[in-house]
């Protein structure tokens, strides 16, 4: 338990993690299943940023003197959940435009009635 | 380079099959290749045999198991020799018994394929050849089978297809744990297990196990006999084939194989296989009898009866000693002959009157007198009476089971044999003593094409009755080799 | 949404709005900024003028094979300058290479400039794209 | 050296020319840059694999950083090989697609199609040469978009909504992929394989559980997208309602990928030492188990011929995590093995079924009956490549066949050749009717008069060009093997 406390961003993440897991999979409805994507994906983000982050450490940018390496985070996590945000965007966009295509075709949103009208 | 021949046999008759999908002949010329062509691959096969006995060829060595490798020994002489006689007379009985079935041009050619396909099984040199030709066996007779093309044919083919296949499956089954533990599928006289540890016997065992049953289900071997019956539907000639010819006899054929050329005797003694085997074989011999005494149907009559005789010869391949494996062998060729005059005879009923059942065919012996004394001859060698060629092979494997100290073999063999003549002499009683209702006295025999094949085959049966030494020695050296 | 006060407001704030992307995307070769977050910016002015003017109109002022094209020519300038530089550096080449730049000197940066360029035009389409998309489910 | 940048400049000559496809106007001349693009880069793998043979793997740095910090491909003969398969099925497939992809696609979507083509496989081939976890992801995100748009494009409903399922499926399991990476940066801190492995060997004692769980999130996460058994339920939906060309794509190369992916992730990064402490070969094989006999007792049940091939795409994965699940050195050579055979042949069966539907018009298998005297060739290359997936000796399914059973012999689990029996032998109850009731079964064509809608043998070349490669296969097993083994120690 203190473990889970002191590394709350962690916590944080696999809580998010899961309620995005959770709301993709169990939800009816296309859009909160999207959320629920997202949700997923901010989790990571979060996680691996708060890997990236080192309490007193200075953000990889030099302005002014330089302060040797111990003096900035690791730019990596950060530079790498960039793309990690394009890449869910995109999935996003994506996803978004074949809900409203869907919704063209069926008049519904509800993967179950979906399903049903398929068949 | 003159080792290259001996794929020629097998390569031959798919190239007129070929030819004959392809060439659309005319009715008449393609009578005549057919015949050709059967009539030269009996002539390659001869000459193979006595030119090159113990020739041997790597077609295509891709690994140590995939490797298409074939060799003329003495069994596969004997094996060929027999299956491109009887093509020849098959041949020319179809030509004119095929003419009410139609669809010719496809009939011979997967005719004539598979004469190339069960010769490849006669000269592969290995399990693995002998399997792949084995598998090729049921595509190219699948479509014998279900020739009709109606729906109760297509539905036997299919319990053929699934049969045959699960048949199949079980055989890999066992050809890779054997593999495993040999590295090694080579056909060795005495087989190839010699040196193999104790520590593995009981993989060994069921391996022999899971192989034999999985030929058996072409061999007919009760439980797994049910698709046999049901392909009747298909064509006289064709089912004359598969129960006397290619297909089951190929079951017995590998299964000479496997027992003798890869586990060898000895080996097999040591796992107790078996004693499991027998039961289910003597079941074979005396539930194949007891189901012929019910069926009206001709020809299902003498597919129960294949079951029967089918059992002798498995029963003669594993008594494992000299004299009933000599009885086996003989029966295989026996049995061939005479089961194919017995289908003879009835599809050339069945051509010229179109009966089928044994209730309608009352006085037919006066109407078609030659048929129906081939179809005597030929019943009674079956039953074994001397001095038929039937007696000679049920005497050797009589002698065998007796080697083996037991009774029971003898004792069975001749129940069986009790049965047999019950489900075939009605048949003649009903054939030449009986009245029919509308008897027409007119003599009115089958054409002559199949008139000729038919008594030639009745010859042979008698003549192998007779005199049954030059084969029986070959036989007797064959069985030398092996135990 | 046909709103005058929205129009006129819009005609202020769009060009505004670009200013500040080209701003963002020039200033991110050697510091803080860049092609992706400026092309956001423009690709958000875009979408204001949809928003504002209509669907028609603004289809019609950025025609759809007119956007592809550039996304096209820019993807392809990408890549090529991209694999230009992955492929000298990865095989040890040495061909020749842009500087790599002093901070505070734009044309210092080698192929930084080209490709914040680059990434910036074909992100601001994007953005655009992803709107129309949203609007009706095709570009 | 130049050669040595060979699979990078492919992955960026397909995205290059992916980028050009939208400007032109006519679709003959992007179908022609497509294939052109892909001719070039089988050719250059062709020099790759060469070159890896002759000099061994070597590790490539893509751009001017060195392999911590920058990214890396990993080239060796699996990977070669790999690529090589990739570009060869695609060449194959797009071929065939260019005499009728007008059947299934819009005129002016076609460019977008073929855009989307050549931007898969590139991001495949990322997956497969790729070093990097990261780089890895991001190729796995680009391949699962491009995946999702080759479905959709047919724009019908039923295509929707089978796209939609797999996209939702494949973020799924991509977000998963995404936090096992990110468990595994957080351990070692690193993103390069190499490196995470070096650090894992070290240190995983330290940290069972979160081993455990990363290897959880990476076997359920790829599993998703490469239909691992339970998780299929997308696939079937995807692949039969997907244009022809589409469906033969993703069936045999797209799942390919990700499971290189998983073999990569289980061997590779983590290594056979550590995964042996933990249960999960054990659960793939199980798995795999199951998808190999259910797949193909759901595929018996199909009506839509399609719709079988697909299902039986899930059984032959089964066979693949089989072999990853064996655990052994053979398991893993003919995991590999399995791929490339699988690919061949299942791209050659989704052809010839695509000819067939699009020349009868049918797609159900009862209106299939007959189809045999209408289009014999195509349905005579259809059993062919059936018969591989029968296991009929000489073809490639025969063989993997074979050594998967050798293989569950060495690892001690003989009663596991039971499976792969019963699942061959499902396999041929639902091959053999096709073939069966197409040649056989006249019904349909009766008062019918008959017409050939056989294809021209211009448009039946690719399939019997994947066809006779399939026997290639089949019959060179034994060198491929052993090209496989040397890239593997």
């Amino acid at each position: 338990m203190e473990k889970l406390l002191t590394n709350y961003y962690e916590t944080g993440a696999i809580i998010l993690f899961g309620i995005g897991f959770m709301t993709l999979l169990l939800n009816n409805n296309l859009i909160k299943k999207i959320i629920g994507m997202n949700i997923m994906d901010t989790a990571v983000f979060l996680f691996f940023i708060a890997k990236g982050y080192i309490q007193g450490k200075e953000a990889p940018i030099i302005s002014g003197n330089f302060k040797g390496m111990e003096g900035y985070i690791n730019p990596i996590p950060t530079s790498l959940m960039l793309t990690g945000i394009v890449v869910a965007v995109s999935t996003t966009a994506f996803a978004l435009a074949l809900t409203v295509k869907i919704y063209e075709k069926y008049g519904t949103v509800e993967l179950d009635k979906i399903l049903n009208k398929g068949e | 380079m003159k080792n290259l021949l001996i794929i020629l046999p097998i390569l031959f008759p798919f190239l007129a099959a070929i030819t004959i999908a392809v060439a659309k002949f005319q009715e008449k010329k393609r009578n005549v290749f057919a015949a050709v062509s059967v009539i030269l691959n009996l002539v390659f096969v001869v000459y193979l045999s006595h030119h090159m006995p113990g020739g041997k060829l790597h077609l295509l060595k891709i690994n140590e198991f995939l490797d298409i490798y074939f060799k003329i020994d003495k069994l596969s002489i004997f094996f060929s020799s027999l299956v491109s006689i009887l093509w020849v007379f098959t041949t020319i009985y179809s030509m004119e018994y095929m003419k009410h079935e139609g669809k010719e041009d496809r009939f011979f050619s997967y005719f004539i394929a598979t004469l190339g396909i069960t010769l490849g099984i006669a000269f592969s040199g290995n399990l693995i050849t002998l399997y792949l030709f084995y598998e090729f066996l049921t595509l190219a007779t699948f479509p014998l089978v279900i020739h009709s093309g109606s729906k109760e044919a297509l539905e036997s083919g299919k319990k053929y297809l699934i049969y045959s296949f699960g048949g199949a499956t079980l055989v890999l089954f066992g050809m890779i744990i054997l593999f495993s533990l040999t590295n090694n599928l080579t056909f060795v006289p005495k087989g190839i297990l010699n040196n193999v540890s104790d520590s593995n016997i009981y993989l060994i065992s069921l391996s022999y196990l899971v192989m034999f049953i999985g030929f058996g289900v072409k061999a007919a071997l009760v439980p797994f006999h049910a698709w046999l019956p049901q392909a009747m539907v298909a064509p006289t000639p064709v089912s004359s084939l598969l129960h006397a010819v290619a297909v089951v006899k190929s079951g017995a054929f590998a299964l000479i194989r496997i027992t003798y050329y890869i586990f060898g005797a000895e080996v097999i003694r040591k796992t107790h296989s078996a004693g499991y085997l027998t039961v289910l074989i003597v079941i074979s011999i005396l539930m194949g009898s007891f189901l012929a005494l019910h069926q009206e149907n001709l020809k299902k009559r003498l597919a129960y009866s294949t079951i029967s005789q089918l059992g002798y010869i498995l029963l003669g391949i594993i008594l494992l000693n000299e004299s009933s494996l000599v009885g086996g062998m003989l029966h295989l060729i026996n049995h061939a002959v005479i089961k194919i005059t017995l289908f003879f005879c009835t599809g050339a009923i069945m051509y010229t009157t179109g009966k089928t059942e044994i209730g309608q065919i009352a006085g037919i012996g006066r109407q078609m007198p030659i048929t129906m004394w081939c179809f005597t001859i030929s019943s009674i060698s079956l039953i074994g009476i001397p001095p038929t060629n039937g007696f000679v092979s049920k005497w050797n494997l009589a002698l065998g089971g007796l080697i083996d100290g037991k009774a029971v073999f003898p004792a069975i063999l001749l129940l069986s044999a009790l049965l047999t003549a019950m489900y075939l002499l009605p048949v003649i009683t009903e054939a030449f003593f009986k009245k029919g209702d509308n008897v027409i006295l007119l003599k009115k025999e089958a054409p002559k094409k199949m008139v000729i094949p038919i008594v030639c085959i009745t010859m042979i049966t008698v003549l192998l009755g007779l005199f049954p030494n030059p084969i029986l020695v070959f036989v007797r050296e064959i069985a030398n080799e092996l135990i | 949404m046909k709103d005058e006060i929205l129009e006129e407001v819009a005609k202020v704030i769009i060009p505004l709005i670009q200013v500040f992307g080209v701003y963002v995307i020039f200033h991110g070769h050697l510091s803080p900024g860049g092609g992706f977050a400026g092309g956001t910016i423009i690709g958000a002015s875009f979408i204001l003028y949809r928003i504002v003017y209509g669907k028609e109109k603004a289809s019609m002022k950025f025609s759809y094979k007119r956007l592809m094209k550039i996304v096209s020519f820019g993807l392809l300038a990408y890549g090529t300058m991209k694999g230009y530089s992955f492929v000298s550096g990865g095989s040890h080449l040495n061909w020749p290479s842009p500087p790599l730049g002093t901070p505070g000197k734009i044309l210092s940066g080698g192929f930084l400039l080209p490709l914040n360029i680059v990434v910036g035009a074909v992100v601001g389409i994007t953005m655009y794209f992803f709107y129309s998309l949203f609007d009706e489910g095709e570009i | 050296m130049l050669i040595d940048s060979f699979p990078l400049l492919t992955v960026l000559l397909l995205f290059i020319t992916a980028s050009i496809m939208p400007l032109l106007k006519k679709s003959n001349l992007v179908k022609g840059i497509c294939i052109i693009s892909f001719i070039v880069s089988f050719v250059m793998y062709l020099a790759t694999l060469n070159r890896v043979l002759k000099t061994g793997d070597y590790f490539y740095r893509v751009g001017h950083f060195n392999a911590p910090f920058g990214i890396e491909f990993h080239v060796g003969t699996v990977e070669c090989i790999m690529g090589i398969l990739f570009t060869f099925v695609a060449i194959m497939v797009i071929w065939n697609s260019i005499y009728n992809i007008h059947f299934d696609i819009r005129e002016d979507k076609i460019p977008l199609y073929y855009l989307l083509v050549n931007i898969l496989i590139a991001s495949l081939l990322g997956i497969v040469f790729s070093n990097d976890m990261f780089n890895v992801f991001v190729f796995i995100e680009i391949g699962n978009l491009a995946s999702c748009g080759i479905v959709v494009v047919k724009d019908k409903k039923e295509n929707i909504k089978a796209g939609m399922k797999y996209l939702i499926m494949s973020c799924l399991g991509s977000g998963l992929v995404l936090m096992g990476i990110a468990f595994l940066y957080s351990i070692t801190g690193h993103l390069n394989m190499t490196y995470i492995h070096n650090e894992l060997v070290k240190n995983y004692i330290h940290y069972p559980r979160t081993i455990l769980i990363t290897l959880g999130l990476f076997t359920v996460g790829l599993g998703v997208k490469s239909a691992m058994f339970p998780l299929h339920t997308w696939l079937p939906d995807a692949h039969s309602n997907a244009p022809t060309t589409s469906s033969a794509i993703l069936s045999s190369l797209v799942l390919k990928g990700y499971i290189l992916f998983l073999i990569k992730v289980l061997y590779r990064v983590f290594g056979i030492e550590i995964i042996r402490n933990f249960p999960i070969l054990n659960i793939i094989l199980v798995l795999g188990c199951l998808g190999m006999i259910l797949g193909s007792i759901f595929a018996i049940f199909q009506k839509n011929l399609k719709r079988v091939i697909a299902y039986s795409t899930v059984a032959q994965m089964g066979y693949i995590f089989f072999a990853i699940g064996l655990g052994t050195e053979l398991g893993i050579i003919m995991s590999i093995f399995h791929i490339i055979g699988h690919a061949v042949t299942k791209a050659a069966l989704f052809l010839c079924t695509g000819a067939i539907i699009q020349g009868t018009g049918h797609k159900n298998l009862d209106e299939l009956k007959g189809v045999g005297k209408e289009m014999p060739y195509t349905l005579g290359l259809f059993f062919i490549a059936s018969l591989s997936m029968i296991g009929i000796p000489l073809l490639p399914g025969f063989v993997s066949k074979w050594y998967l059973a050798l293989g569950s012999i060495e690892a001690n689990k003989t009663l596991l050749i039971a499976v792969i029996l019963a699942s061959s032998l499902l396999n041929a109850v639902y091959y053999f009717p096709v073939s069966i009731n197409g040649f056989f079964g006249e019904e349909n064509l009766r008062g019918k008069i008959y017409k050939s809608k056989s294809k021209s043998l211009k448009e039946l070349l690719p399939i019997i060009i994947l066809v006779i490669a399939m026997i290639y296969i089949g019959i060179d097993s034994q060198s491929i093997i052993n090209l496989i083994k040397t890239g593997l120690v």
